[in-house]
């Protein structure tokens, strides 16, 4: 908010303009629901200035994250945004999705493979048991793993959908950091609760 | 020591009293049992003694029988190789739930109402089909359900049928029954012939039959009170 | 802002304590994308307390109307809260929304229960074909179709959330006036067209 009024204290009119374009852009990050690039997200604001756009985002993003809200503005590896619910809340609120979501156990298969990726199935079903395998075939009709014939096993991996739908790196050695850092976090909530 | 320990026979005591209890070998480390000294012990106490047991002799080659076994299973097992190292501990990440976000859906009631459209076509030729496949008298415990449908279907291929004589007569006349069912299914003519019954229970046609040939002729347009009514 | 600095100024963790709950129940409205009654709201808070709920939520509702974001927290008459797009915005983004809310087989069916309801699975199942189980299912998942055990056979009916969805009544009779008489005008419309 500073950051805005200190731009904008002379200008008014330029201000509440902005006001409404800020506002265009959640309207568009809302409704989607997914990543929107800045041409997509330009289009919306009815300019071709993708350095517009960007500017617009940051501070969007910096005003979701200064205010304590559930939500949050990503910036994702392409320059697209995305608004989404703060992963901490997910547990507390999943119940009131109005659309099948995939359930604990899936979800654990996919964070192994994400994990340790490339990884064969062979080993996934051995350490996650034999679930695995509807795990691993709902993960792919998903679009959130990949599967690569190796010789006579399949090889596993997460794909860029995956990547960008947690808002991670494509490259998969960053990922697996990333994911460290994530699963750490996670555990670092979760004991004291117990 | 007491009176009741010297009565005991010299091998219920130690070290010798290993081999007659059982349940004590059992958990020994066997070997830690020297067998050899136990025996010629054992031999040498009973000649010293006089105490001369034969069922005590079995039963002491019974228990060095099982104390050879226990050692010779202990050493086959150190010839089988080594179980593997367990593998550490797998990390098992928790499970990784996908970002929620909210997403318009792009469905109206407009949608519904197009689709529902399709669905009532549907249900109605399901209805259709139905009734086709039903006989044309259903089933009493069916009728009630189905009454108004079989009515309605009744109705509506009785006006057909009127509408068709009315064609074939030009107006008013008579048709013979078989010239109308000519060419046509038995089981088309049997039901043109319920439908004529209908149709004249209404008084819209008349219905006679000669006695002689046995044809039946059917009046139409004309007033019932100048038709001939059906002969039997 | 200022109200809730005036409530708990000697009290930082009560304060702390309040944004949290204040989070959840923006998780909770931003999630459902649907009303939600104060029991509900207050499953996700863990407290009995209608009262807390509202105060709570009426918070949420002034704080999000001075920010001049594109989404507003609407009281509905029934005590019920919803977090929505505000109107004006709608025209500029529809177009980023692309997604159905089912798809054709699906909908045919829910159409179908909702228009011949309170309806047998059975005769929903003869006139949509055995695909028809499915979709019933999905549409339980969904939350737009609830299911009632009598005697041998299960009655379907849609629920308030199929009624928000689509802005019907909630009640049943006044719900299926409401859909025969859209219904009616829109095939009158349709059929010109033919």
């Amino acid at each position: 908010m500073q950051k805005m009024e200190k731009l904008t204290t002379n200008q008014p009119l330029q201000d509440e303009k902005m006001r409404h374009e800020l506002a265009l852009l959640e309207a568009a990050l809302y409704v989607a629901g997914r990543p929107l690039t800045l041409k997509e997200l330009g289009s919306i604001l009815k300019t071709r200035s993708k350095k517009k756009v960007k500017n617009l985002a940051k501070i969007l993003m910096e005003e979701y994250a200064k205010r304590k809200s559930a939500l949050e503005i990503l910036e994702l590896k392409d320059e697209r945004y995305v608004l989404q619910l703060k992963a901490d809340y997910t547990p507390r609120v999943r119940r009131l999705v109005n659309r099948p979501l995939l359930s604990s156990g899936p979800l654990k298969t996919l964070s192994y493979i994400a994990y340790r990726q490339p990884v064969s199935q062979k080993k996934v079903v051995e350490v996650r048991g034999h679930h695995a395998y509807g795990h691993i075939k709902l993960l792919k009709e998903m679009g959130l793993v990949a599967g690569e014939r190796k010789g006579r096993s399949t090889v596993l991996r997460t794909t860029e959908y995956f990547a960008d739908y947690f808002g991670l790196s494509h490259d998969t050695a960053t990922m697996k950091r990333e994911l460290k850092r994530v699963f750490e976090d996670f555990s670092k909530q979760e004991k004291p609760k117990q | 020591m007491s009176s009741t320990t010297l009565k005991k026979p010299f091998y219920l005591r130690p070290p010798w009293n290993i081999l007659f209890e059982f349940h004590k070998l059992e958990k020994l480390t066997p070997w830690n049992v020297n067998i050899a000294y136990l025996l010629t012990t054992f031999l040498k106490e009973m000649e010293k003694t006089g105490q001369v047991d034969f069922r005590a002799s079995g039963v002491v080659l019974d228990s060095s029988a099982l104390i050879y076994l226990m050692k010779s299973k202990l050493l086959l097992k150190l010839e089988e190789p080594p179980p593997p190292p367990k593998p550490p501990q797998e990390f098992l990440p928790p499970p990784l739930f996908l970002p929620l976000r909210y997403e318009l859906t792009s469905t109206t009631i407009k949608h519904l109402l197009e689709v529902l459209d399709e669905v009532l076509k549907g249900e109605k030729n399901l209805r259709l089909k139905k009734i086709a496949e039903e006989p044309i008298l259903p089933t009493p415990s069916e009728i009630f359900p189905q009454l108004d449908i079989y009515l309605m279907e009744i109705e509506r291929q009785m006006e057909k049928l009127y509408a068709s004589l009315l064609e074939r007569v030009k107006g008013a006349g008579i048709i013979e029954f078989s010239t109308l069912v000519k060419n046509v299914e038995r089981i088309e003519a049997i039901r043109t012939f319920i439908l004529l019954l209908f149709l004249a229970q209404d008084e819209r046609v008349g219905l006679w039959q000669d006695e002689e040939t046995e044809r039946i002729y059917i009046t139409v347009g004309v007033s019932s009170a100048e038709n001939g009514k059906i002969n039997n």
